[in-house]
């Protein structure tokens, strides 16, 4: 034994205090304003991330050009969740703590948004959802957390009044094994049941690449529409198998997250097994409610040269025109003082007239839910289909 | 017995052979080397990218992206023998630490490059095929399971039939001895890291078009290889392809009568109870 | 020259210890969390190089502690503390187990069957979500009753110093000796008469059970534990911050997670190439200084200071 | 008779490397065993140090039958051997070499005992300046001499040596010898050892077996070897190879 070398110890508690000390400061006073984002920029759902970071520049864009917020330019620090709670966790733990934001939003997982209302009410730091949909992360009524973004039980019923339209009378669920998967399956099995509509469940994994077990099981029930809540890249798979076994187009399979039906390589992977497929979605072209909502678009058009291609940059974007406007009618970056604006918030956003929700004891305290769609590829077209006031189109079966 | 039945079944088979192709390099390389490829997942998906880059980005036909793709891969495989395998040899947990090491940059490397979409070269053949009149199954799956068996066959041949098959058993049952007959055993490593590589580029090139490739689909496609290579023992073609029929089979029918959200759990409750039983795997050389 | 190095020692420590007065929150919570990868790292480097077993089932160890402490905790509500060590308890039995299996099988075995055991444990907690809550993670109490970083730095601390006595303790004993021959020469270490399984199965199961302890006592920070803390990537975080350190040495691990986990705080900017970053830091080290950065030093730089 | 082995067989995937050997080892002789290459002189070794286990036949040490047992366990019974190609441990110093020995066999030493006793086989195999070397910084004699000492310190009743004199100069070779009989007179060890060099295992050895294809073709006095016409064949075969 050569005796423990100090050197090292010293090395690191010496190299470990400057990198604390040298870390690019971030002054508390400085001339801007910081607001957190949250999202997943890596890991499997990455493509909400890019769809973020677009939704934030126009956000930025937007409100820079008007001059900022109380007098000084806006910021945007996009912390990166990677879809993990631990890492949303992580990454409020450096907004509120390093960067010293006022306010925190977005998040796209319910297992993240959940993770992170818990920690931002903890340090008392406003947090705005925009897509994280499980119920409990509004019905816990926690006064630091709102969402501006759909809740299970609001998709849920919105579906429900669909199906009764359509008079569909049996279903099969195929639902992805995590907490929006189970979520979202308890809220619709209840509500299928009250609807008289027969069903059947079926789990299933989320990047699960081989469905031919769970689609024979499906085959053998015969339903007419399938919903299938699989946010990942399992759910093409889902729908080209589908129609190989000869499932489609006999049934209709209604998506249930949205954006997966909406991503670039959709019709790649599930070639015409897509057409006649349904999905959900708080966006399209033909159904712009307002003027702000049109601006977007042609902003959004003009920057980035292309449509947007699933409505995740809008929800940012929504989110962060609500977070300005509760700063501006704040005027005080104070938690206290933003949650009573966001309580009295009025703002228009692309999705209508935001009103969260102020009656304690139910999910709808702090919620604004934005009207949804139901939209089928017809052609590789997008009709909207439901509700009828925007509808495009007639759903089209076989 | 029923319909159901026989769709499980065969579906099991299909994959067996898919899941039997996705472990062969593995097991070449293990057998010849004893060096366990970590990065092997990652090679098959970057040879699904080069396909689809080929056919849907530059238009090429399958017929010609198919072998530009895996000859790409075989020369990463070079590639990474040369530069990273070859300083370790001799210490088998180093050579497993750097590839585990080599498969997290390349799939980060993927995600970077790629994005985390899917990629999926366009099917060779379309539609699906009534199964005796019980069922329907997917052509392209039908055809990939043909290629499959035939690239098996393929490298069974090499390996049983030709001078440098039989160059390669010689090393892997006694490099000393082979070396000392005059077989360059550097290269011989060298080439069959390559053709180990090889493979599982072509695994990635024929199930792309069923299963697309996404940078983490290779974690998935290592682990089952990993899985097998236990199961059959190490280094063990037959037991390589033994192995992935039972995994495909037991994979099948647990998803379909126990739980399809544990069906990835099955393949290694067989793993445990074969190490249990017959620790050197079902096709296994005795362990010292 | 003895006194001078004691009084050297005291005044490291006294830096450490007064962190929370100079550094701030943020830093604080990095410095908790760099604490429990240097548990993890270390134990792990018990393991991989003194025995030379490469286990890549170290993570699910620490999510086997934290999810038996984190469910007890809530269900039995037995208090954390003890908690802890029913944690770190489990997971020494499942090591056990575990090791009773495949280490016989020897080196390339026990990897691919700790690969396997890791999802299957990823998979079950996954899965299991009345007990889990599966992917939406597991709320848990704290560990004191109310939350305070600083107590529970000096906590994190005190546990490492444990750790590391330990560890210290083991590879300057007898059965450290034997780790070693072990790792150097299997076959020789048996004919001089050491029972290779036996000795390879206790470090299994020590490295196990110190996995699972700071699995719990990090989940009883975090306040929240998910799937996530037994994944690959844990796992290759930890094995990036042996490697990066230097394997087979004391203070490899030490080294390695503070550097890593500061050096994640520099490039957290760059989010999507962070791990890409880490990979080839590692990958680069493996290569061409496969003793990591101790190696280094202790090659390079310590002569040249004794010289001066 | 300290060993007797009876009706030994061992195989490899149908290569058969012995087949249906006997023999026996007198306590306090040095017994040595010749063949050409591949007669299964190593395999052997193995057998007895229960790295392999015979398929068929038994293994009588001290009237206990070790056929069965794991490698530490005959350790512990009075088995120990060197290795033909050294296997020291290279990234441990020659003092810690030694000590895996004593913690394998007496592990109930005081830490300063064990120390004490390791250096005193080091001093005794001509080590004693090398106490903190790297193994790995030895020469072959250096590491040959340290596997001796490790072998010594577990206190053996057979030691088994595998070939010790390959790649040594003649000078080292005649130290060697030396240094066997002394391990024989000094600590009582009887001795079994494989040699290739002819001229020094026939001076040392005071009986000799040969192994040919994995069969016992001869056994007796080291003169009455020298002489016998199967032994010379299996020889003369081999160089015509």
């Amino acid at each position: 034994m050569k005796g423990i070398r100090y050197g090292w110890i010293l090395l690191i508690a010496v190299a470990f205090f400057t990198a604390t000390i040298c870390y690019p400061s971030i002054s508390i006073s400085a001339d801007t304003i910081k607001i957190g984002v949250v999202g997943p920029r890596t890991g499997s759902a990455a493509a909400t991330g890019t769809a973020f970071a677009e939704g934030i520049d126009l956000a930025l864009d937007y409100i820079n050009g008007k001059g900022g917020l109380l007098g000084k330019k806006v910021e945007v620090v996009f912390e990166d969740t990677g879809g993990v709670p631990e890492k949303g966790v992580a990454a409020v733990e450096k907004l509120v703590n390093r960067d010293k934001v006022p306010l925190v939003v977005g998040t796209s997982h319910s297992s993240v948004g959940i993770a992170i209302s818990e920690q931002a009410n903890r340090y008392k730091t406003p947090f705005i959802i925009a897509e994280s949909w499980a119920d409990e992360i509004t019905s816990k009524n926690y006064k630091y957390i709102f969402r501006a973004g759909p809740c299970n039980t609001g998709v849920v019923s919105e579906i429900i009044k669909w199906l009764k339209a359509e008079g569909f009378k049996k279903a099969s669920l195929v639902a992805e094994n995590t907490d929006w998967g189970l979520g979202i399956k308890k809220l619709t099995v209840e509500a299928l049941k009250e609807a008289n509509i027969e069903f059947q469940t079926i789990d299933t994994e989320r990047n699960s690449k081989d469905h031919y077990t769970e689609l024979s099981k499906i085959m053998k029930y015969d339903p007419e529409i399938i919903l299938a809540f699989v946010y990942g890249f399992g759910v093409h798979y889902f729908i080209a198998q589908a129609n190989e076994v000869g499932l489609t187009p006999k049934a209709i399979i209604f998506e249930g997250a949205g954006p997966p039906s909406l991503w670039p390589q959709f019709w790649e992977n599930v070639g015409d097994a897509g057409n006649l497929e349904c999905f959900i979605s708080s966006m399209h072209k033909s159904a712009q409610p307002n003027q702000v909502a049109k601006d977007y678009w042609d902003n959004y058009v003009k920057k980035f040269g292309k449509e947007p291609s699933d409505y995740k940059s809008r929800s940012i974007y929504r989110v962060l025109l609500i977070a300005f406007d509760a700063i501006e009618k704040a005027n005080s970056l104070d938690g206290d003082k933003l949650v009573d604006a966001l309580e009295k918030s009025n703002v228009t956003v692309p999705s209508g007239q935001v009103n969260f929700g102020t009656e304690k004891g139910s999910v709808w305290y702090h919620q604004f839910q934005p009207p949804m769609l139901i939209i089928q590829w017809q052609d590789r077209q997008q009709t909207v289909i439901f509700p009828e006031n925007v509808a495009t189109g007639k759903l089209i079966r076989e | 017995m029923n319909s159901l039945f026989f769709m499980y079944l065969t579906n099991g088979i299909v994959m067996g052979i898919i899941f039997a192709l996705s472990a062969l390099g593995v097991s070449l390389i293990v057998g010849i080397m004893n060096v366990i490829n970590f990065a092997h997942g990652e090679l098959y998906i970057f040879a699904g990218y080069i396909s689809y880059i080929l056919s849907v980005k530059l238009g090429i036909s399958f017929y010609f992206a198919i072998p530009i793709a895996i000859l790409t891969i075989f020369i990463i495989g070079i590639l990474i023998e040369e530069s990273l395998i070859k300083p370790t040899y001799g210490n088998d947990m180093y050579s497993l630490i750097i590839t585990f090491i080599l498969s997290i940059v390349l799939q980060n490397f993927a995600l970077l490059v790629f994005g985390p979409f899917p990629n999926k070269p366009p099917n060779w053949i379309s539609g699906a095929t009534n199964m005796f009149g019980l069922f329907r199954y997917g052509n392209q799956r039908l055809v990939s399971c043909l290629a499959a068996i035939g690239i098996i066959i393929i490298v069974f041949l090499l390996i049983k039939k030709t001078w440098f098959g039989k160059t390669i058993r010689a090393v892997s049952q006694d490099r000393e001895t082979a070396s000392l007959m005059g077989i360059d055993t550097s290269k011989v490593n060298m080439l069959s890291f390559g053709l180990g590589c090889a493979i599982a580029g072509a695994a990635g090139v024929v199930l792309a078009p069923i299963f697309p490739v996404t940078p983490l689909a290779g974690v998935e496609i290592s682990l089952i290889a990993f899985i097998i290579l236990v199961i059959g023992g190490m280094g063990s073609l037959w037991g390589c392809i033994i192995g992935g029929l039972i995994i495909g089979i037991v994979q099948s029918f647990g998803a379909a009568y126990i739980s399809s959200g544990y069906k990835d759990i099955f393949g290694f409750i067989i793993l445990i109870l074969v190490l249990f039983i017959r620790p050197s795997g079902l096709f296994g050389r005795k362990a010292l | 020259m003895l006194k001078s190095k004691y009084i050297l020692g005291l005044f490291i420590l006294a830096i450490f210890l007064s962190f929370p007065i100079y550094i701030g929150k943020y830093w604080l919570h990095v410095s908790i969390i760099s604490l429990f990868y240097v548990m993890m790292a270390s134990s792990w480097n018990l393991l991989a190089g003194y025995t030379g077993q490469v286990s890549f089932a170290h993570a699910a160890f620490a999510g086997i502690g934290a999810y038996v402490s984190g469910i007890i905790a809530i269900k039995l509500n037995i208090p954390p503390t003890i908690g802890l060590f029913i944690g770190a308890g489990i997971a020494s039995l499942f090591g056990l187990g575990l090791g009773m299996l495949c280490i016989k099988m020897g080196g390339i075995y026990l990897s691919l069957t700790t690969l396997a055991f890791s999802e299957i444990i990823r998979l079950i907690i996954t899965n299991e979500y009345e007990l889990t809550r599966g992917t939406m993670g597991l709320e848990v109490p704290n560990l004191i009753g109310f939350y305070s970083k600083t107590i529970y730095f000096y906590i994190m601390i005190a546990v490492s110093i444990i750790f590391l006595l330990i560890i210290y303790k083991i590879i300057k004993s007898d059965l450290g000796t034997s780790f070693r021959a072990i790792s150097n020469d299997e076959l020789a270490a048996n004919s001089l008469g050491i029972n290779v399984i036996r000795v390879r199965i206790v470090a299994f199961v020590i490295s196990s059970a110190m996995a699972g302890f700071a699995g719990a006592l990090f989940g009883h920070y975090l306040l929240l534990i998910t799937p996530d803390i037994s994944s690959l990537s844990q796992m290759f975080l930890i094995l990036a911050m042996t490697i990066i350190g230097g394997m087979g040495s004391f203070f490899g691990p030490i080294i390695g997670a503070f550097f890593l986990e500061t050096l994640s705080e520099y490039i957290r900017i760059y989010g999507e190439y962070h791990v890409l970053i880490f990979g080839i830091v590692a990958l680069i080290i493996a290569r061409f200084a496969p003793s990591g950065l101790d190696g280094i030093y202790q090659e390079k730089i310590s002569p040249k200071m004794a010289k001066s | 008779m300290i060993l007797k082995a009876t009706g030994i067989s061992k195989s490899f995937g149908g290569l058969i490397a012995l087949k249906n050997v006997d023999f026996h080892i007198n306590s306090g002789e040095i017994l040595g065993l010749i063949g050409p290459n591949g007669a299964g002189k190593t395999t052997i070794f193995n057998v007895l140090t229960g790295i392999y286990h015979p398929e068929q036949g038994n293994i009588d040490f001290n009237g206990e039958d070790i056929s069965k047992y794991r490698p530490f366990e005959i350790c512990h019974k009075g088995i120990a051997r060197t290795f033909q190609v050294t296997r020291a441990f290279l990234d441990m110093s020659c003092l810690e070499n030694v000590l895996v020995g004593i913690i394998g066999n007496n592990p109930n030493l005081s830490p300063a005992e064990k120390k004490s006793e390791a250096i005193k086989y080091l001093e005794f195999v001509g080590l004693k300046n090398s106490v903190d070397t790297q193994a790995k910084n030895l020469t072959l004699v250096g590491k040959k001499r340290l596997e001796l000492a490790r072998a010594l310190s577990t206190h053996p009743k057979l030691l088994l040596l595998d070939e010790v004199l390959s790649g040594l100069n003649t000078t080292e070779m005649r130290e060697a010898c030396d240094l066997i009989n002394i391990i024989l007179d000094k600590f009582g060890i009887t001795i079994f050892w494989v040699e290739h060099v002819m001229s020094a295992i026939m001076e040392v050895s005071g009986r000799i077996i040969v192994l040919d294809h994995g069969e016992k073709i001869a056994e007796g006095l080291p003169k009455d070897i020298a002489n016998n016409a199967e032994v010379i064949e299996a020889y003369l075969g081999e160089s015509d190879a």
